[in-house]
């Protein structure tokens, strides 16, 4: 019997509004498909480029880099040098043929825990018809 | 060096243990190469759970430990202590969060299982590479500066000097009062605002703890929280005010005569001049813009007939450096310019006024003696116009915002103006009421009720002198006609602005401004009364627009927040910074740009690191394309073996 | 053995060859470069390939072994040879060949490279001569080599207008030819006279010449601490092409990639290394002892004119220009050695 | 008409006065139509100096080697170096002023204009010519590539030959110089973004097989790299050891060196090098295109940056190298700017 295929996941929260927000849907008990392992990280104006491709490098089926919504950032601006850098990965990551449906990006509050709940829901349902991510994943 | 970490999974009862099994994480962590001992436990923050981490790691050897648990936010101090408590640093410990972002999201328990491990695995990548660090310490300037000397900028320094500290209270007028000593009466209890603010005034002038510096603005500023080095330029009065008896002699002779500000230009005030009465520090100003004087050998007539001695053409503005712990930021608003409101004449009808020219029309010690007369020809005005949100909530053509005052100072107007002339008629136009605050909303009523109050909901659209009156064209939205009045005076409630020049002021201290010129608070919920800055505090209108008990409130709250930082005699700050890697470091100012606190400079061609005023966010490390600056204990090298661990498996 | 082979029957011995995996140029993007083909896609008119066949035999990335930890934590180790595959490289040029030859003694002799033996072993070179230049920089006859020179060769063919002269120099050239012997007549005393001259004329086509190689070793043994190496470098940018174009640089670097962390997986390769990368002679103290790019171009030519001579009597060049038509800033191997050899 | 007698004598005085140190110019080179990098010292090696459609090596590159030579000096001559730039070039030397990898003294500019042209595509030529090597190549006043080859001289029109980023160059003349040779052409261009919209028109699958195609070329000579005036930094990632080390650097930090890819020439990694690439160039690239004519296998690389100068320019209204003072293009955000791709 053929195993569906579960996608990884890995999620980069930032501390103070994704976290705390995938925290709240703890709290909450709201369920979702455990594919997504979280890495905090002190705001989502800190992860680098270097981590999306990284993860993608080491057999992530899909990234999600998530942060506070524009000018709620714990760090005032980090978010949105986070939203200028990320969107010319995602441009680029488009246009050199990636499935782009493979990186999500995401505003994430403290309070958004149903938010952060239906995020991940919708991105395990986007990356199954997509199969394992082999482009960028280093296996030969 | 491998370390030798100890791996604590809890149960938390059943709400891990339900979903998760424990026992298998912490076997499968215990066979981790960096792992020296791994166990489970019912409760680890319990006592016994965190003795029994203490415990094991004496007994086990163990240099740090991963607890796996709840989320952070709730036990990491406490693990952290447990750690200490064993003997090793408290930055030798990490969270494991497998409650909140897994047992209680998950209900396979296998597949639970298995992402706990990964998240547990994740962390002890990230403590095998965690440094010891201790919290950076600094000694505290135990004293304050407030800038600006408004009711918000009086009240925090009263404060501040009240609890024993010594507080610098910064003016750039010659006298302290701001906008508050113009008005007459104030809402909603009109009680005079003279009354109620001079003996604050009065305080500050006689107050042991407050140093005054009237008619000064800050130059230039250096340091951080804790220890600011403020350079202030003092300007010069040319008038000794220890000398100064206050005979007047001065004024009688000057010869100049010129608008005066304190009286929005509806009277004059000569070259030498007290601002009002009750200026304080009370003594006369030379103000060299207009003083002849000040010319060789133009004019001399107040020194001559000056006793005491008091004048002294060669005074020279002054540079005072302080030294102070925390700053608190009272600038202040000024009022939109009836200069830019073309559609109501773009302020070149005298008897066009706005909302401060009409306060000093009322004030009893205004320049008419608080009757209410056209400035014009000195009539007493009729039938009186009041116009709301003159230049806010209009994004198109001038501000955006709500000015917030203006529906309850217009209120304030109409009834005043009733209150002199009671056969009068008031009318206000307005697009809403907002009237939210203790006693507002009876105060509106009351205007409507008592005094007879027209409102019309509605805009002008156009104001132009006709027959010697102004007409004012405007429609009334609820009646759904046009409305044409003939009034003798039309009042303008002129949107509030950051106060002339705040914009300078904010870029020398570095605190951020928002779209509209206000000063930005560092969280627009939770932190509204910190600046960006560490160490600076915001007050008042300088903010954002706000009555008298707002500005007073915020200003004790921002007095309460500095004398936080004044009453410690050293600060503590997060070990957690930045760090740089010189040998990477091209020096291109990528990450000094990107810093929200100014944490980083450049220093002969490489970045350097505040360490006291970096937050570590980290923003600086994902912008260097050289990798030469990263966050300590959340460094690059940790984020890759996490993602490794997070996709093992 | 030396036969004709008319071009007529030119495919149908191609056909019998392709029993076994054949390389040989084809073009893609107007590049030239060495790839399997069928039988159909095989000529023998084409310029020099953009790298030479040297990829096939010594690859840049090879797999060396496999390791993994099992579930109690000991390491599982699995040697990767390369496969069994028998193959031909059709259409390599003679300078080509000879950089096949010369790689042959770095990888032999006392120590043999069980890698790279695997794979020469189990390919045949079939070499197509040159009658006119490939390349605008050829300079072979300046080192050693001439257009049809056929050391490292197991046949040559020269084309020789209506049909192949076909010469085999070992037992697996024999074999080749063996395979389909009818198609095959032994050439005439005219057509041998003929390949002579056509031989020789090739030489007189060649459009660079270096005069006087064999003053160059011995000169270059006083030139380590010359200036003539910042001079000459002085444009150079550092990059890689010269020596991963060169049919003769075999340097490399072994290292393990990590495929999994958990369960730990990897594979311990061997990839290209590069002496003109300033990674290459890094210590991990932060010494670089060749930390310019002049001591890199020094060691560059003093390796091919200088250290190899000394070693196996052989310059390390084959004068097939690649360097010289894909340097980015037009340093010409031929002008370094012309400065050198009339250095004084 | 850029006059090289001008240049020529500009460049001898400057030598003669001992105003610069040296000047990177252009000079002929061996490979028929390319000129090739010079260094001139001494006044009487500048008559050796070309300007031609073949001058196409961005030098600013050499800034590099100026810098690092001068670091290791004790007692640096402090005068600048003469360079000779086209306009893309000069706006090379706009981004090192901003990220302050030199100073404005450190360098006499002088300015040359490509007029109505630029510099050639030598592939486009050597095709046109076939394997007949030129002896002389020049623009006439039509706008014609004159080559002269042993057969005589024959006219080639300009958009045939011309390189693909001079097409889509949007200055033409240098933006920053100290002296300016030839016409200051205000020449637009509408096509600045063509190359780049061919492939955005791809589907996603034909993208991803043009690329791959591309990249499964890369022999990882980083070439593309060493030819960038941008790739200015010591360390790059796919360096395999640390270059950053000093007495001071214990074992531990140089354990902690991240092995981002590796170096063999597999898909995964050859792709990860060449996106990294391109990020890290997102708003410094100013398409000088010489990562493109380098490299070996052909690999059309300047598409990725050109992509990235696209939604720079588009996204958050930000061009590269006309304003040394403005911030970078990731060191800085407006309130405004997109965000329709976040959930």
């Amino acid at each position: 019997m053929a195993e569906e295929f579960e996608p990884k996941i890995v999620a980069f929260l930032c501390k103070w509004c994704s976290s705390a927000g995938s925290d709240l849907a703890g709290v909450s008990r709201m369920q979702y498909p455990p594919n997504v392992v979280p890495i905090t990280v002190m705001c989502s104006g800190s992860v680098s480029p270097l981590y999306i491709l990284s993860a993608f490098n080491k057999g992530a089926d899909g990234v999600l880099v998530s942060g506070c919504h524009p000018g709620d950032c714990h760090y005032i601006k980090g978010n949105y040098y986070a939203r200028r850098r990320i969107a010319l990965v995602k441009e680029l990551m488009e246009y050199i043929g990636l499935e782009p449906d493979r990186f999500q990006m995401s505003w994430v509050s403290a309070a958004e825990g149903i938010k952060y709940t239906k995020i991940i829901k919708d991105f395990v349902n986007i990356l199954k018809p997509l199969g394992p991510q082999t482009n960028l994943r280093r296996s030969q | 060096m491998k370390k030798r970490t100890g791996v604590f999974v809890c149960h938390c009862g059943i709400n891990i243990a339900g979903t998760v099994d424990v026992k298998k994480v912490a076997d499968k962590l215990g066979k981790h190469k960096a792992v020296a001992h791994s166990e489970d436990y019912v409760y680890m923050c319990s006592d016994p759970g965190q003795n029994l981490i203490t415990n094991a790691i004496k007994e086990h050897k163990l240099d740090s430990i991963v607890v796996s648990c709840c989320s952070p936010t709730l036990h990491e101090k406490t693990f952290q202590n447990a750690a200490k408590a064993g003997g090793i640093n408290e930055f030798q410990s990490e969270i494991a969060n497998i409650r909140e972002q897994c047992s209680w999201v998950h209900k396979d328990k296998e597949k639970a299982t298995i992402k706990a491990e990964k998240i547990t695995r994740s962390a002890v990548e990230r403590v095998n590479k965690n440094e010891s660090l201790e919290p950076i310490s600094f000694p505290v300037t135990r004293r304050a500066m407030v800038i600006g000397a408004g009711i918000a900028g009086i009240q925090a320094a009263l404060d501040m000097a009240n609890t024993g500290y010594e507080v610098v209270l910064v003016e750039k007028n010659p006298s302290i009062g701001g906008h508050m000593i113009q008005l007459s009466e104030t809402f909603p209890t009109l009680d005079c605002s003279q009354c109620i603010l001079s003996p604050k005034m009065v305080e500050v002038s006689k107050h042991e703890n407050i140093k005054l510096l009237t008619y000064s603005e800050v130059q230039e500023i250096s340091g951080y929280v804790g220890n600011f080095n403020v350079k202030i330029k003092k300007n010069p009065t040319f008038v000794d005010p220890d000398k100064c008896t206050l005979c007047d002699e001065c004024t009688k002779v000057c010869p100049v005569l010129t608008s005066d500000e304190f009286d929005l230009g509806l009277t004059g005030r000569r070259a030498i001049y007290m601002p009002f009465p009750q200026a304080i520090p009370a003594t006369y100003t030379l103000d060299d813009k207009h003083c002849p004087g000040l010319l060789p050998i133009a004019c001399g007539k107040c020194a001559d007939v000056c006793d005491p001695g008091a004048i002294d053409y060669d005074m020279k503005p002054e540079i005072i450096e302080e030294e102070v712990g925390a700053i608190v930021i009272a600038t202040g608003f000024d009022l939109y310019e009836k200069e830019e409101m073309g559609e109501y004449g773009s302020g070149k009808y005298p008897d066009v006024l706005d909302g401060l020219q009409f306060e000093r029309l009322c004030s009893a010690s205004g320049p008419t003696q608080g009757e209410v007369l056209r400035p014009s020809d000195h009539k007493v005005p009729k039938e009186v116009v009041f116009i709301q949100c003159s230049g806010s909530r209009d994004p198109e053509q001038h501000c955006a915002y709500c000015s917030k005052i203006c529906c309850m100072y217009t209120a304030k107007h109409a009834m005043l103006y009733k209150h002199h002339v009671p056969d009068g008629q008031a009318y206000i136009f307005y697009i809403d009421i907002r009237s939210g605050g203790k006693g507002y909303e009876e105060f509106v009523q009351r205007a409507v009720e008592e005094d007879g109050v027209v409102y019309l909901r509605g805009k002008v659209s156009k104001i132009f002198e006709y027959n010697g009156k102004i007409r004012v064209w405007g429609v009334d939205t609820l009646a759904g006609k046009d409305i044409e009045i003939d009034a003798d005076m039309v009042v303008l409630a002129q949107a509030m602005r950051p106060s002339k020049d705040a914009d300078k002021l904010a870029k020398l201290l570095k605190i951020s401004i928002d779209k509209d010129g206000f000063l930005q608070e560092a969280h627009p919920k939770l932190r509204p009364v910190e600046s960006v800055t560490a160490g600076m505090f915001l007050a008042g209108a300088a903010q954002a627009p706000k009555d008298i008990p707002e500005a007073v409130a915020q200003a004790s709250g921002a007095a309460a927040k500095a004398l936080a930082i004044l009453s410690q005699e050293n600060l503590f700050h997060s070990p957690q910074v930045a760090k740089s890697i010189p040998n990477l470091c091209t020096g291109c100012g990528m990450c000094v740009d990107v810093c929200p606190y100014d944490a980083l400079s450049l220093k002969n061609g490489k970045v350097e690191v505040n360490e006291v005023l970096c937050e570590g966010c980290g923003t600086c490390s994902a912008t260097c394309l050289r990798a030469a600056i990263e966050v300590k204990n959340i460094t690059p090298y940790q984020i890759y073996e996490m993602i490794n661990a997070s996709l093992g498996g | 053995m030396e036969k004709i082979l008319t071009k007529k029957s030119f495919p149908n011995w191609i056909a019998k060859l392709a029993t076994v995996q054949i390389y040989a140029p084809v073009v893609k993007d107007d590049l030239w470069s060495y790839e399997v083909v069928d039988a159909a896609g095989i000529t023998t008119e084409y310029t020099n390939a953009i790298q030479s066949p040297k990829k096939i035999i010594f690859p840049q990335r090879e797999l060396f072994l496999e390791f993994s930890h099992n579930d109690n934590g000991s390491p599982e180790i699995r040697e990767l040879l390369p496969e069994d595959k028998e193959s031909i490289i059709f259409g390599i040029r003679p300078c080509d060949a000879k950089g096949v030859s010369h790689m042959d003694k770095v990888f032999g002799g006392d120590f043999e490279d069980s890698y790279y033996w695997k794979r020469r072993n189990q390919v045949t070179l079939v070499g197509v001569g040159c009658n006119t230049p490939p390349s605008p920089n050829c300079f072979c006859t300046s080192v050693d080599g001439s257009p049809f020179s056929h050391e490292g060769l197991d046949v040559l063919l020269t084309d020789m207008g209506d049909n192949y002269y076909v010469q085999t120099f070992t037992k697996k050239g024999d074999k080749l030819v063996n395979m389909s012997k009818g198609l095959f007549a032994a050439p005439k005393p005219k057509e041998k006279a003929d390949l002579e001259s056509l031989h020789k004329d090739a030489e007189t086509k060649l459009p660079r010449h270096l005069k006087d190689t064999k003053k160059i070793p011995p000169k270059l043994k006083g030139l380590f601490d010359s200036e003539i190496w910042d001079d000459e470098s002085m444009s150079c940018i550092r990059c890689g092409i010269c020596t991963y174009l060169c049919p003769t640089c075999h340097c490399f670097d072994i290292s393990d990639e990590i495929t999994s962390h958990s369960p730990l997986e990897g594979k311990r390769v061997r990839t290209w290394d590069n002496c003109q990368f300033p990674d290459f002679t890094m210590h991990s103290s932060g010494h670089n002892p060749r930390p310019d790019k002049a001591s890199r171009l020094r060691q560059r030519i003093m390796h091919k004119f200088q250290y190899f001579v000394e070693i196996y009597n052989n310059y390390q060049c084959v004068g097939c220009g690649r360097c010289i038509s894909k340097c980015p800033v037009g340093i010409d191997i031929i002008q370094v050695l012309e400065k050198v050899r009339d250095h004084v | 008409m850029v006059n090289l007698d001008d240049l020529k004598k500009e460049a001898l005085n400057l030598l003669k006065d001992e105003k610069v140190k040296y000047i990177i110019g252009y000079t002929e080179g061996s490979n028929g139509t390319s000129a090739a990098p010079a260094f001139i010292k001494n006044p009487e090696d500048t008559d050796k100096l070309v300007w031609n459609p073949g001058c196409f090596h961005n030098l600013t590159r050499f800034l590099r080697d100026e810098k690092k030579r001068k670091a290791r000096e004790k007692h640096p001559d402090e005068r600048p170096v003469g360079i000779v730039v086209k306009g893309c070039d000069s706006r090379a030397i706009n981004v090192l002023l901003q990220e302050k990898y030199i100073k404005r003294d450190d360098v006499f500019i002088l300015g040359v204009s490509c007029e109505s042209t630029g510099v050639i595509d030598e592939k486009k030529v050597a095709k046109k010519l076939k394997g007949k090597k030129a002896q002389k190549i020049e623009w006439d006043t039509n706008r014609n590539l004159v080559v002269t080859t042993e057969d005589g001289t024959t006219k080639i029109p300009a958009d045939e030959v011309l390189a693909e980023r001079c097409v889509e160059c949007p200055v033409h003349s240098p933006v920053v110089y100290d002296i300016f040779f030839g016409d200051k052409i205000k020449r637009t261009t509408d096509a600045q973004f063509k190359s780049v919209e061919k492939i955005e028109n791809l589907s996603q699958k034909e993208k991803w097989d043009f690329w791959k195609k591309q990249f499964d070329k890369c022999i990882r000579c980083y070439a593309c790299r060493s030819v960038c005036p941008m790739c200015y930094c010591d360390e790059c990632v796919v360096d395999t050891i640390s270059f950053a080390v000093t007495a001071d650097t214990t074992a531990e930090e140089k354990a902690q060196r991240i092995k981002w890819i590796e170096k063999s020439p597999t898909p995964s990694e050859t792709f990860i090098y060449h996106i990294i690439r391109a990020i890290h160039l997102a708003g410094r690239c100013i398409d000088c295109g010489e990562c493109e004519r380098v490299c070996p296998l052909d690999i059309p690389i300047r598409f990725l940056n050109k992509k990235l100068e696209k939604e720079a320019k588009s996204l958050f209204d930000y061009e590269v190298g006309f304003d040394p003072d403005q911030l970078s293009l990731v060191s800085s955000f407006k309130d405004e700017d997109p965000e329709d791709f976040i959930r």
